[in-house]
Parts: structure tokens; C-alpha cells; sequence
């Protein structure tokens, strides 16, 4: 069980997170919503500390993450698997490579620093990409792939870090429909068969409902939300995007608009 | 830890046998380059004769010399190495902005994504490249001939063979340019001056402010040709201290040139900051 | 033409402008200053550098007698008219000239093995802590404030004269210089992939061979052949340390007057770094390999 | 006279002697006397090497150059129009000195013959007493490929280094410039304590013994552009001739007390340096065939 | 009114445009579909001549576009403005320089080097800066804004280009949902207020039917579908993709899965 208490985060004098406290149970697939720049990435970065919390606490299964150091710290972040908008693959190295970064931690350093990689991580990360049906281009260089294949190899390493609890931030903002179906349901599958937590930072008020059990809602660093999707009315969207609820539905519209229906210059540009 | 179910070694091993029997040739070909360089390396250790017995006795004298230079004076030198330090900043400041001026359109002659035919780019490289070439003495010598003894000599020395350098390193800095930026000028209507000045300028201006400040730090500290062509120089000053084994002379002369370069270094990181800019957002 | 845009009333557009102008004013204040004061400090550096662009213009001719004279035999014919006599040492200078490449290589291979491990720490985007930041760039500023000819002459009274002087001098230096050009390098990396290695819990160790290494290699490699081809016309100056090879038999011959004898030297480096660039260009292109896709 | 407005400006170039150091300060007081006698202004100016000071004179926007003999030599032969007007008087009333081979006194080497396969550390190819001469008297005592007779002959590049190089054990022989016992690289490193035995006390003159001395050689000339008028070059020579007695200072100065005064001299002089450089270059050629 | 006749662009030997003919009439929404490498980016690039056509023609308005040179040719682009997927901005320049370079094709060379805009053209790009509600950040550099206030930018710059035709390749592929809706809703506003025509590559066929007026399906270089979006079957749908059809579709899916309604590991990820 992962417990946050108190979580705050500052950047210089703003908070960014603000005395956050939640817990999570494993197995299950929470998604973090909210306006840009609520803190949503920054509280995921923190639980990997990526980010240094300011005070407060994290605690995973009774321990005190907050307080690791050194190799706690790198098997922490192991365990902790992170997936990004931007994917933060190494372009110029090939797809098989990418993966098996999540295996750093395991390995030792003169291993993966030579490049020879145990056979038995070898074939975990083959079989990773398999699972996404990306076996074929491993020899790759993932540059050269498209925003969909590449942000599957970042679930694959993910994944190969046999992990606890996966942080994805906005792991389909980059992406194009299509390859948000894809990579969502590659979450749900990993979330729903292996039991692996997913937290999940979205942006789309839609997606979130389809697809998590919980959602915790943020403002200006706070928690202001925490229930399950059916719990969250169109009253509190509006209210945790201080907007037209309508906006936030963020899908395409459903029938093609003609000329007497279309906004007028500004209107939805302003936005 | 592990939820994940253990994976088919063997039945993956039989499918993607690339993967896992990575041929010869590519598992080899990194190892036998490195051993090929270290191989070099040491012949060339032994041919130069290296001895780790000269070494030891070498860096104990190093030592003795380090002691010798505390602490710093500069005797009643100082208003002469202040001299002799401004002359060769304005020398070095001079010659290597006129270098950078007449490299940047050459260099852009030399770049493969603004000239993309072979044919034309190779005369243009080896040009630079023979300027290059040509050791720095004989520019002082040749512009000695038309302008005198003098440090406007060394300028114009310091600007021919600079430009060789810039020539080159500004045309790496073209290719390495996002073709995007460029593309978005050209689909708009623009010409190749617009290209050039709106798509590329803006985008390799932070690398070429970077080249030419080190150029300009590292002519300021070069003892050779400011010295030749009579303008003095502290690296001149440096040499001559060190030959006659003054070395609280030298200690001081380090600093005061390791200053000047610190401060140019504040500026070239200053400048560069202020050109890139806060990176994006994500 | 179709107009798809309604000008603005100007009223409305000289409060938008007068914001804009704000705005960029800040900015351009601070660019026009710097321009000032650069220009200002150049009108100083040439009264300085006693810059006389009469005497110049005047005597430009004079460009090409240096010229002339290293392109005509002693016999007074032009050097190609004869290549026997022009390249009458070929054997000893290409002797020189491979002398002289060992010499760089040991040299610039040393200088850029310690550069490539200390320039991670002396970038600001990978460097484990300031201090450590700070003492490696300190370092690596002294490193390539004193001349290497400076090197060479503490190395020769050190070590005694001969080639180690001169390669530990050239090692030294190139540390120094490539050392800078290295961590600024890294400090352009994209650090996105850094995130994600250390994301997975890798050691920094790893962050820096698996998500710096990648994007930096290409710039490495022709930072350090362009620093081996310095080196190789540089060792001229190491030709006092007893590390001469063929730069020093170069400074014998323009000392001498040898005249014919300059440029068939000058020749056979200029030929060098032909090769030394064209390598560079093969290297870079191997290295950065096919362009990302768009 | 009609000169002063068609050389309204005179440029004086000096190279630096091996190991002279605040060669400006020396030389200032020295060139405002010389434009004061003149009447126009003198330019001083400090090249670090000889090859430019004779390209500089070619042009001729040099005019007056103080020069080293095997460099004049050099100068002449390459065509340069320049002629010698005077040379240094050394405190001993003689106007040459002496190029000599040094190896150290606790060695076993008494002459030449006995350093075969040995290291010779020479100074740098266009010094008179370090490169030129030694190669000559080598040539006389019938060592004509010195490269060939000796294991190693090296460039130390100043007269210096030579004695560094020798007191390290780098080389086993040292070619070096020397006056007298008083006057001598030698002596003046040993004065500033430059050299050390290994345990770090310095070393003596008994240290070192010579074991061969040269033809003296001519004290190198000052020379003046060809092409002036014939009464600059007068008023020139004069005020050279002149200076210790109309402005003892400034000549002191110059000279640290080493020197008592200029010696007229002529081109015909360094004629005897024409043929050893001819010498020389004949040895190029040698090699090459 | 354009016409594209048997327009082929080859790289080596393989055809990008294989054949392509079809003409468009002013003021219409065109929309171009088709698999990733179907040709989609080179057709328009050949239109405003960013890519050398190997064989066949471009007319418009009876000018052979093709054989334009020189000044022409630049004026040729202004008319025609291209948008891009990674918008193509001068990242270092601000906002408004940037939608300013939309008036290079008019300003004499000497005015716009030293940038020395003129009036009238300041107020054009500063209206359609406005236009966007974009007015306020005229000062900022380009490569500070997110990226839907980048693509707008380059609407801004297209516009200013005072074009005939808005050529748009993927303009939304890399926006979040939110964002893609305000730069569509843009590029309709301009094609129904101001009948500029817009033809748009769209990856997602839910967009493009919503959207366009007409579609142009094209695969392995050829154009295989041209006609109004209804008559785009399904059927016709799942060979333009060579697809299962409800992959296309794109969007999220309508309710939440449960755990036996979830697709079984590698099927969807096949895809
Ligand atoms: N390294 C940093 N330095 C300073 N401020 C920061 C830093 N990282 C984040 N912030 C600020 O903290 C706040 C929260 O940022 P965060 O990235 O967590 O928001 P977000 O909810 O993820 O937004 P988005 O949806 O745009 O990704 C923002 O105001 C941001 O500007
Ligand atoms: N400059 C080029 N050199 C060689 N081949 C190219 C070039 N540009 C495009 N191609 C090839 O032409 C084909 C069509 O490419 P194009 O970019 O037009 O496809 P697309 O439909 O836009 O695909 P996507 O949806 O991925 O953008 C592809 O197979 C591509 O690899
Ligand atoms: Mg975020
Ligand atoms: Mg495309």
C-alpha cells in the first residue's frame, strides 16, 4: 500500500503540491486530473523522487520512501516504474537497449556498462516488446518510430522493471487517437492481469472516466477530489477546471458542425 | 516483486536468434576498434619512450617546481604584464571577430544542408582546410610584409588563421541545424536570405557566440605569433619567466592570465544563457 | 487573395502594440548595449593594436610576395616545374610527419580520455554537486590557460627533454581545451532521456553511458580530431622539448630561408588535414547516423 | 634635410638575445636618445624571431635592425638590402666571442672523438654559437653528418636549455656561447642559481669543463635599410658610435655594464659568416643527395 | 480552382505519389486520409512545392504551379500556406516575428533583413495574433509556448500569408484533445468565414469526418477514395487502413471495460 501524508512540494515560494495525503491500495488504476499546472506531474516525480518532496511523507508498504538513499533509492525507483508524455527514450539507441535501461538496477555495473546484458533480462525485455507486438523492430533505433511505438517501448521498460506501482504522466498527450487507445488499454492489461498499480496523470476528464477505478482531483497543489469516477459530477469538473464543463470533454465533436452552429471568431480560441 | 510470468527463454532464444546470438561481427567489431586504438597508443607510449621510472622522478619535480612558484609576485613587472595583457586582448578581440565575420557566409558555403552538391562543398573545405594549414608564423610573416613588425600584424595573422578554424567549425554548427525552422520559412514564401537569416541565424547564433569567445580566451593565452610579429604579449612574458626558472613570476603571470580567461568564460556562459534561453516546456 | 483577417481598429491595435513594445524593449535596451560596448571595445582594441588600414591597403600587394618567393626553387623556376627538387626530402618529412601524427595521437588521446571524465562533472546539467563543478572547471581552466609551450618547457625541466615532454604537455592541454568544449556539449544534450534511464533506477554512472553518451559521441569526436589536427600543426612549438617532428622542421626552414623546402612542408600538412577533415566528416555522418524522423 | 619629411618615422627592430629578459625596458631609454639625436621618431619594436625582422626589412618597414651574425648572414644572402653600420664592444675591448662544446667535469670525456654515439644538444638552427659554428668546427674535426656521428642531436631551442639539458644528464655534450669566464650563459645561470645538482645544491662552475672552443666570432651587427639616404645612415651611425659618451645612461642601460661601446663596422665584416652559413646550407644539400 | 493531374513524386525507385489526379474548388474542406506513409505529407508538400515533383502537374487557377521558378515560386507558397505537425516555428524568435515571416513574400528583401516591418504589416499580424486571442503573448519566444498556442501561432502566420489555400499536414498530431478541438475549430472558422480552402492530412477518421466536406483516401501513394465523408463505409474504412474497422475509429471507448470485456494480451496491441 502506497500512503502519501502530507506531501508538499515548493518551488521557490509557490507550492506546486501542496500538503497532499492519500493512500492507495495495490492493484488499483487511480488517475490524477486536473488543470496544467496543478502539480499533477510533480506529485508523480516526487513519489519516484525525481522531484525532493519539502515535507511530508511517502510510504510504501511501511516504508519510509522519502528517507532512502543511494542503492534503497535506486531500487525504490525501480520499483516505482515512470512513464512520460514525452516517452524519455534514448533516440540513438535501439528499441532492444531502451528496454533493458529498466534492468539497470538489477544488473551490475560492469555488465549493462559493457553492454552484456545477462540472457535471462535479454529475454525478459524480448518478451516485454512481444507483448506489444514490437519484437520485430527491436534492432531499431528509437527514433525512428513513431510517437505510438515509442511510448510502447517506454511501457516495455517499464514493465521489464517488474515493478510496483506504475507513474505514468500524460502518457498519451503525445499522442494521436489511435495510439491512445493502444497504449491505454496496454495500462489496463498490465493493471488488471498483473495487478500492478497504475497512477495515471490525465488529461482528458473522458479517458479518466473509462478507464480508472479512482480519481484524485487537483487545484493549485491540492487535493480537492478523491472518489471513484461515477462520484464525480459535472458540477465538480467545472469547478476543478474552473471552466465550461463542456471544454473538458476534450473529445472531437460528435456530429459535423455546419456554419449557423460554429463558434464565432475568439470564442472557443479563448479557451 | 515480480507479477510478470517468467518468460520463454529458449522459445524466444529460437525466434529472434539475432537478439541473443548477436554475429560475430557485430559483438567483435566495437572490442577490436577500441584494442586497435589502445594497440596504437601504446606502441606510440613506447616509441616516444615513456617510462614509468622518468614519470615518478618527473612528477616529484613537479612538486619542487610547485613549491618554488608560492608565493605569486610579480616583482616590479606588474605594470608591464598589465600592458602586455591588454595588448594581447586587443589582439586576440580584433583578429578573431574579423575572423568569425568573414568565416560565417564561407562557412555557410561549406555547410551540406545549404549546399548539397559534392562538387561545390569540396573546393570550399579544403580551402578552409589549407588556411588552416598554413602554420600561423607564416601568416605573420606574410602580413609582415604588408603591414610591418607590429601587433596589427598579428590581428590580421590571428584573423587568417582563425577563419580557417571558424570556416569549419561554424559550417559543423549549420549542419547540425533543425531543418524544420527553415522549412517553415521556406513554405511560407521566403527566399534564401529569409532562410538564412530567420531559420538558421537564430539557431546556431548561441554555438558560434560560444566558438568565437573560446577562440578569443585561447589566442589570449597563445604565445606564438603575438610574440613573432614584436607586440609583446603575456604569453610571451610566461615563456621567457619560465625559461629563466622565475617562478613566483610564472605563478603570478598564471593567475592573472587564468583570470582574464575566467572573466571571458563568465561572459561566453553569460552570452550563450541569454541566446538558448530557458529550455522549452515540455 | 482572400483576407482572412479583420484589421484591428487602431485604437485597439496602438494599445496592443505599445504592449508589445514593452515588452521587447527590455530586451532590446539590453541587446543595443552589448552591441555598444562590444563596438566600443573593438575602436579600443584597434587604437591598441595599432590597426592602420592605410598601410594596409596600400601595401596589399606585398600579400602574395611571401608567396612567391616559397613557390619559386633556388634556381628561380617555379617549384612544379621541377618536383624532384621541390620534394627532395620527401623521406625524411613523411618520417617527420609520422612522428609527429604518434605524437598528437598519444597526446590527444591522453587530453581527451581525461576530458571525456572529467567534462560530466564540469557540466552544470550532470554534475553531481557544485563543488565538485566547481573544482573540475577550475581544473580544467588552468589546464588550458597555460600554454602548452609553457607545459613543454616545465615538463622539459620535469622530465627531462625528449617526446614525453611534449606529448604530456599536448595531453595537458588538450584536456583543458576539450574538456570545455565536451561539457558544453553535454550542457545541449536533451535531458528528457536522462530522466527516463534515472527513472528506472539507474546509477548515475549509467545515466551518463546510457542517455548522455548516445547524443554526444558525434560532437566528441569532432571536437577531438579537430584538436588532434591543432595538435599536429601545433607540435612545431614542442620542437624545443625535442617533440618536434615535421612543425619543426617547418619553423627550420622558414628560419633558414629554405624557401622552396616552406612550401613542400606546407604542403604535405595541408594534405594532412585534408585527411583529417574528410575523416571527421565520415565520422559525423556515421555517428549521427539517419536523421530522426519528422 | 630633406629625409626627415620623407622618413618622418624610423622603425627599430630588436630580437631579443637568448637570455635577455625586460628587453623593452633596456631598450627604451636607448631608442629616445637615438630619436632625439635623429630629430624623428624612432619606433621600437620586440620580434621574438629573427625570420620576421629580415621578411620585415625586405619590405622595408624596418629600418634599423639589430641582428644576430648568422641571421644577418642569412638576411644578406636571401637578397635583403642591408647594410652593417656598427657591432657591440664586449667589456673586454674584444667584439666576438667564442662558440664551445660543455660536458659535465664528473664525466670521463675529454674531446670530441670520445662522445661518438653520445647526445648533442644543440640551441636552435639559425643561432650562430649554438647551431652553425658547432656544425662547422664538428665538419673541421672531419664529423661531417654530426646526425650520423652522434646517438641523438637535439634542439633545446635557447642556450639555457642546452646547459639544463646538460646538467640533467639529458645530454652528454652542450653547445653553448661564451666570452669569457665572466661573460657566458653559463655564467650568468650559474649567478641566478639556475642549476642543481640531483640533491638540489647548486652547482659550480667546476662543474662543467669545455672541452672544445671555436674561431671567435663576430659580435652580430646592427644594419640599416640599403636603400636610405646616404646622410640618415650617417647621422645614424654617429649617434650609435656616440651614444656612450652623449648619453652614458641610457647606454648602461642597454648594456648592464657588459659592454663598452659600438664598434664601426662594415658588411665586409660578416663576410667570413656569409661562408659558413653557405656551409651549412651545403650540408642540406648533402643530406638530400 | 486546383488541379492536380497525375502527380507522382519518387524517391529512388519507390513511388511516395504514385499517379495522383483530382481537382478541388475553391473554398471547400478537404480532408486527406490514409495509413502513416501513404504519400499524405509528400502530396502536400508537392503542393507547395517543398518537394520536387517527379512527373505530372499542379494548376491553379490555369498556372501551371510546377513550372514556377524563382520570385513566382516564392509567391506561388505565400499563396499557398503550409502548416506542420511540429509547427515549424522559429523557436528563438518571438510570436510575432514569427507570424510576421508569413509576410516575406511581399516585404522588400532589405525591410524584412533588418526587420524594419512595416506598418500595415505589424497590424496585420498583430489582428491575427488578436484573432487567436493571442495578442498578449506578441513579445514571447516561440519556443516557450505549449503546444497548441504554437500551432495557432503558425494559423496566425498562414493567415497572414493572406493564402488561397491552407495546406495543413497533421496539424493536431501532436496536441492534446483539448487543444486539437481549438486548432480545428480554427482552420474551419477560416475555411467557411473567409472560403479560404483547407485541405488537411488527419490520421484520426473521426476528425476528418467531422470536419471535411470531402475526403481523399490514399494508400501506397495512389488515391483510392475521393468523395463526401458519408459515402466512406466502413467497409471501404477498414481496406484504406487494412484494419480491423474499429481500430480507426479512434476515440476512447464509450464505457468503462471490465475485466472481461478487455481485450486479451497482444490483440489490440497487434494492431
Ligand atoms: N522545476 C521547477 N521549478 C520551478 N517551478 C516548477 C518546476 N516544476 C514545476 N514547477 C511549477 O509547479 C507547478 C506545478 O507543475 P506541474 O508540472 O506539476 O503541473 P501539472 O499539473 O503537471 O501541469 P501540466 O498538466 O501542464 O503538466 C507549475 O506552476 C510549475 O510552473
Ligand atoms: N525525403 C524522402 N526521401 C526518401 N523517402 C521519403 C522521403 N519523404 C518521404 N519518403 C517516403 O515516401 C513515403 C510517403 O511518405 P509521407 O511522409 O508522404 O507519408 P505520410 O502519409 O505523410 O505518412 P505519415 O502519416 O506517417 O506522416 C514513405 O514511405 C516515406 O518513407
Ligand atoms: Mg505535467
Ligand atoms: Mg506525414
Amino acid at each position: 500500500m502506497l500512503v502519501v501524508e502530507g506531501l508538499t512540494c515548493r518551488f521557490g515560494t509557490k507550492a506546486a503540491v501542496d500538503n497532499a495525503s492519500f493512500s492507495i491500495q495495490p492493484g488499483s488504476f487511480v488517475g490524477v486530473i486536473g488543470r496544467s499546472g496543478a502539480g499533477k506531474s510533480t506529485l508523480l516525480r516526487m513519489i519516484n523522487r525525481l522531484a525532493e518532496p519539502s515535507e511530508g511523507r511517502i510510504l510504501f508498504e511501511g516504508v519510509d520512501v522519502t528517507a532512502l538513499r543511494g542503492k534503497d533509492l535506486r531500487q525504490w525507483r525501480a520499483r516505482s516504474a515512470m512513464i512520460f508524455q514525452q516517452f524519455n527514450l534514448v533516440g540513438r539507441l535501439d528499441v532492444l537497449t531502451n528496454v533493458l535501461m529498466g534492468r539497470l538496477a538489477e544488473i551490475p555495473s560492469w555488465r549493462s556498462l559493457t553492454q552484456l546484458w545477462p540472457q535471462e533480462d535479454r529475454a525478459l525485455a524480448m518478451s516485454a516488446l512481444e507483448q506489444f507486438d514490437m519484437a520485430g523492430i527491436a534492432a531499431q533505433r528509437a527514433d525512428q518510430l513513431s510517437g505510438g511505438q515509442q511510448q510502447r517501448v517506454a511501457i516495455a521498460r517499464a514493465l521489464v522493471q517488474e515493478p510496483d506501482i506504475i507513474l505514468a504522466d500524460e502518457p498519451i498527450a503525445s499522442l494521436d487517437p489511435r495510439n491512445t487507445r493502444i497504449v491505454m488499454d496496454a495500462l489496463l492489461r498490465i493493471n488488471k492481469h498483473f495487478g500492478i498499480t497504475v497512477i495515471c496523470n490525465l488529461h482528458s476528464l473522458d479517458l479518466a472516466r473509462s478507464y480508472c477505478d479512482r480519481l484524485i482531483g487537483m487545484s493549485a497543489g491540492r487535493v480537492v477530489f478523491d472518489g471513484a469516477p461515477e462520484t464525480l459530477t459535472d458540477r465538480i469538473a467545472r469547478e476543478l477546471y474552473d471552466l465550461e464543463a463542456d471544454d473538458v470533454m476534450g473529445a472531437a465533436p460528435a456530429q459535423a458542425p455546419d456554419g449557423a452552429a460554429m463558434p464565432e471568431l475568439g470564442t472557443a480560441a479563448a479557451a | 516483486m515480480s507479477q510478470l510470468p517468467k518468460p520463454d527463454t529458449d522459445a524466444l532464444r529460437t525466434k529472434y536468434p539475432d537478439v541473443f546470438d548477436r554475429p560475430a561481427s557485430a559483438r567483435l567489431a566495437m572490442p577490436a576498434m577500441i584494442l586497435a586504438v589502445f594497440a596504437i597508443f601504446v606502441f606510440g607510449l613506447v616509441d616516444l619512450g615513456f617510462s614509468p621510472a622518468k614519470l615518478v622522478s618527473g612528477l616529484s619535480q613537479l612538486g619542487w617546481i610547485t613549491v618554488m612558484m608560492i608565493p605569486p609576485d610579480p616583482g616590479s613587472s606588474l605594470p608591464a604584464y598589465l600592458a602586455a595583457l591588454g595588448e594581447t586582448l586587443s589582439i586576440a578581440l580584433l583578429g578573431t571577430t574579423l575572423a568569425a565575420v568573414a568565416a560565417l557566409p564561407v562557412s555557410l558555403l561549406a555547410a551540406r544542408n545549404i549546399i548539397p552538391s559534392n562538387l561545390l562543398r569540396f573546393p570550399v573545405r579544403r580551402f578552409l582546410d589549407s588556411v588552416r594549414g598554413v602554420d600561423t608564423l607564416i601568416w605573420a610573416l606574410v602580413w609582415i610584409n604588408v603591414v610591418g613588425l607590429g601587433p596589427f600584424a598579428g590581428v590580421l595573422a590571428i584573423a587568417l588563421s582563425d577563419f580557417g578554424a571558424f570556416g569549419k567549425l561554424f559550417s559543423e554548427a549549420i549542419e547540425a541545424a533543425d531543418r524544420k525552422q527553415v522549412e517553415g520559412i521556406r513554405a511560407s514564401g521566403g527566399n534564401a536570405l529569409h532562410e538564412i537569416r530567420f531559420g538558421l541565424m537564430p539557431q546556431v547564433l548561441p554555438v558560434i557566440a560560444g566558438q568565437v569567445l573560446y577562440f578569443i580566451e585561447s589566442n589570449t593565452r597563445s604565445a606564438t605569433i603575438i610574440g613573432i610579429v614584436g607586440a609583446g604579449g603575456i604569453g610571451l612574458q610566461l615563456a621567457e619567466q619560465i625559461r629563466v626558472l622565475e617562478w613566483q613570476k610564472v605563478s603570478f603571470l598564471i593567475l592573472m592570465i587564468l583570470v582574464a580567461v575566467a572573466a571571458i568564460d563568465w561572459i561566453s556562459g553569460k552570452l550563450r544563457f541569454a541566446i538558448i534561453g530557458q529550455r522549452a516546456i515540455a | 487573395m482572400a483576407n482572412a483577417i479583420s484589421i484591428l481598429p487602431d485604437q485597439q491595435l496602438a494599445v496592443l502594440n505599445d504592449t508589445y513594445r514593452k515588452a521587447v524593449a527590455r530586451k532590446r535596451l539590453k541587446v543595443t548595449l552589448a552591441a555598444v560596448a562590444f563596438f566600443a571595445a573593438l575602436i579600443i582594441a584597434a587604437i591598441g593594436a595599432e590597426v592602420n588600414l592605410r598601410t594596409l591597403f596600400s601595401y596589399f600587394g606585398n600579400f602574395i610576395s611571401y608567396f612567391d618567393r616559397i613557390l619559386t626553387l633556388e634556381d628561380g623556376t617555379r617549384v612544379w616545374t621541377n618536383f624532384g627538387e621541390w620534394f627532395w626530402g620527401w623521406q625524411k618529412w613523411l618520417k617527420m610527419l609520422g612522428e609527429t601524427i604518434l605524437i598528437s595521437y598519444v597526446g590527444t588521446l591522453t587530453g581527451a580520455v581525461i576530458a571525456f571524465v572529467l567534462n560530466f562533472f564540469a557540466a552544470q546539467n550532470t554534475s553531481p554537486a557544485p563543488w565538485l563543478r566547481f573544482v573540475v572547471r577550475r581544473l580544467l581552466e588552468f589546464a588550458r590557460t597555460v600554454p602548452g609551450i609553457v607545459f613543454a618547457l616545465i615538463f622539459v625541466i620535469a622530465f627531462g627533454l625528449g617526446p614525453m615532454a611534449g606529448v604530456l604537455a599536448i595531453a595537458v592541454h588538450s584536456a583543458g581545451a576539450l574538456g570545455k568544449l565536451f561539457s558544453e556539449i553535454v550542457e545541449n544534450a536533451d535531458m528528457k532521456p536522462v530522466e527516463g534511464v534515472r527513472s528506472t533506477g539507474a546509477s548515475w554512472l549509467s545515466c551518463m553511458r546510457f542517455a548522455v553518451l548516445p547524443q554526444v559521441t558525434a560532437g566528441y569526436a569532432s571536437y577531438a580530431l579537430l584538436r588532434f589536427e591543432i595538435n599536429v600543426r601545433e607540435a612545431s612549438v614542442m620542437g624545443f622539448v625535442g617533440a618536434g617532428g615535421i612543425g619543426q622542421e617547418l619553423v627550420v626552414a622558414i628560419r633558414k630561408f629554405y624557401y622552396s623546402d616552406v612550401s613542400a612542408i606546407l604542403v604535405t600538412i595541408i594534405v594532412t588535414v585534408f585527411v583529417i577533415d574528410i575523416t571527421t566528416g565520415w565520422l559525423r555522418g556515421k555517428l549521427f547516423g539517419k536523421e530522426a524522423r519528422a | 634635410q630633406d629625409w626627415k619629411s620623407k622618413y618622418p618615422e624610423l622603425t627599430f627592430a630588436v630580437v631579443p638575445a637568448e637570455n635577455a629578459s625586460g628587453v623593452t625596458e633596456r631598450w627604451t631609454p636607448f631608442v629616445a636618445y637615438l630619436s632625439k639625436e635623429l630629430g624623428i621618431k624612432v619606433t621600437l619594436r620586440i620580434a621574438n624571431d629573427y625570420a620576421a625582422v629580415i621578411e620585415g626589412q625586405r619590405a622595408g618597414n624596418i629600418h634599423i635592425a639589430s641582428y644576430g651574425s648568422a641571421s644577418f648572414a642569412r638576411a644578406r644572402l636571401t637578397g635583403v638590402k642591408t647594410d652593417a653600420f656598427a657591432n657591440d664592444i664586449n667589456a673586454d675591448g674584444s667584439t666576438g666571442y667564442y662558440s664551445v662544446f660543455f660536458v659535465k667535469a664528473s664525466s670521463s670525456y675529454k674531446n670530441i672523438d670520445q662522445l661518438k654515439g653520445k647526445n648533442l644538444g644543440l640551441v636552435d638552427p639559425n643561432s650562430t654559437s649554438g647551431n652553425n659554428v658547432p656544425r662547422f668546427e664538428l665538419d673541421k674535426l672531419g664529423i661531417s653528418d654530426a646526425d650520423g656521428y652522434f646517438g641523438k642531436v637535439v634542439f633545446t631551442g635557447s642556450h639555457e636549455n642546452a646547459m639544463l639539458a646538460l646538467s640533467q644528464g639529458t645530454v652528454e655534450v652542450a653547445a653553448n656561447q661564451w666570452t669569457n669566464d665572466e661573460d657566458s650563459t653559463l655564467s650568468q645561470m650559474l649567478h641566478k642559481g639556475m642549476l642543481k645538482n640531483a640533491d638540489g645544491s647548486p652547482m659550480k662552475k667546476d662543474d662543467f669543463r669545455i672541452i672544445h672552443k671555436s674561431a671567435p666570432i663576430i659580435n652580430g651587427p646592427y644594419a640599416y635599410n640599403s636603400d636610405l639616404p646616404a646622410d640618415l645612415k650617417a647621422a645614424i651611425a654617429k649617434a650609435f658610435t656616440e651614444a656612450p659618451t652623449k648619453d652614458k645612461a641610457a647606454f648602461d642601460r642597454l648594456s648592464d655594464g657588459q659592454k663598452k661601446g659600438f664598434n664601426p663596422a662594415t658588411t665586409k665584416d660578416w663576410d667570413g659568416t656569409i661562408e659558413l652559413i653557405k656551409f651549412v646550407d651545403a650540408l642540406r644539400k648533402k643530406k638530400a643527395s
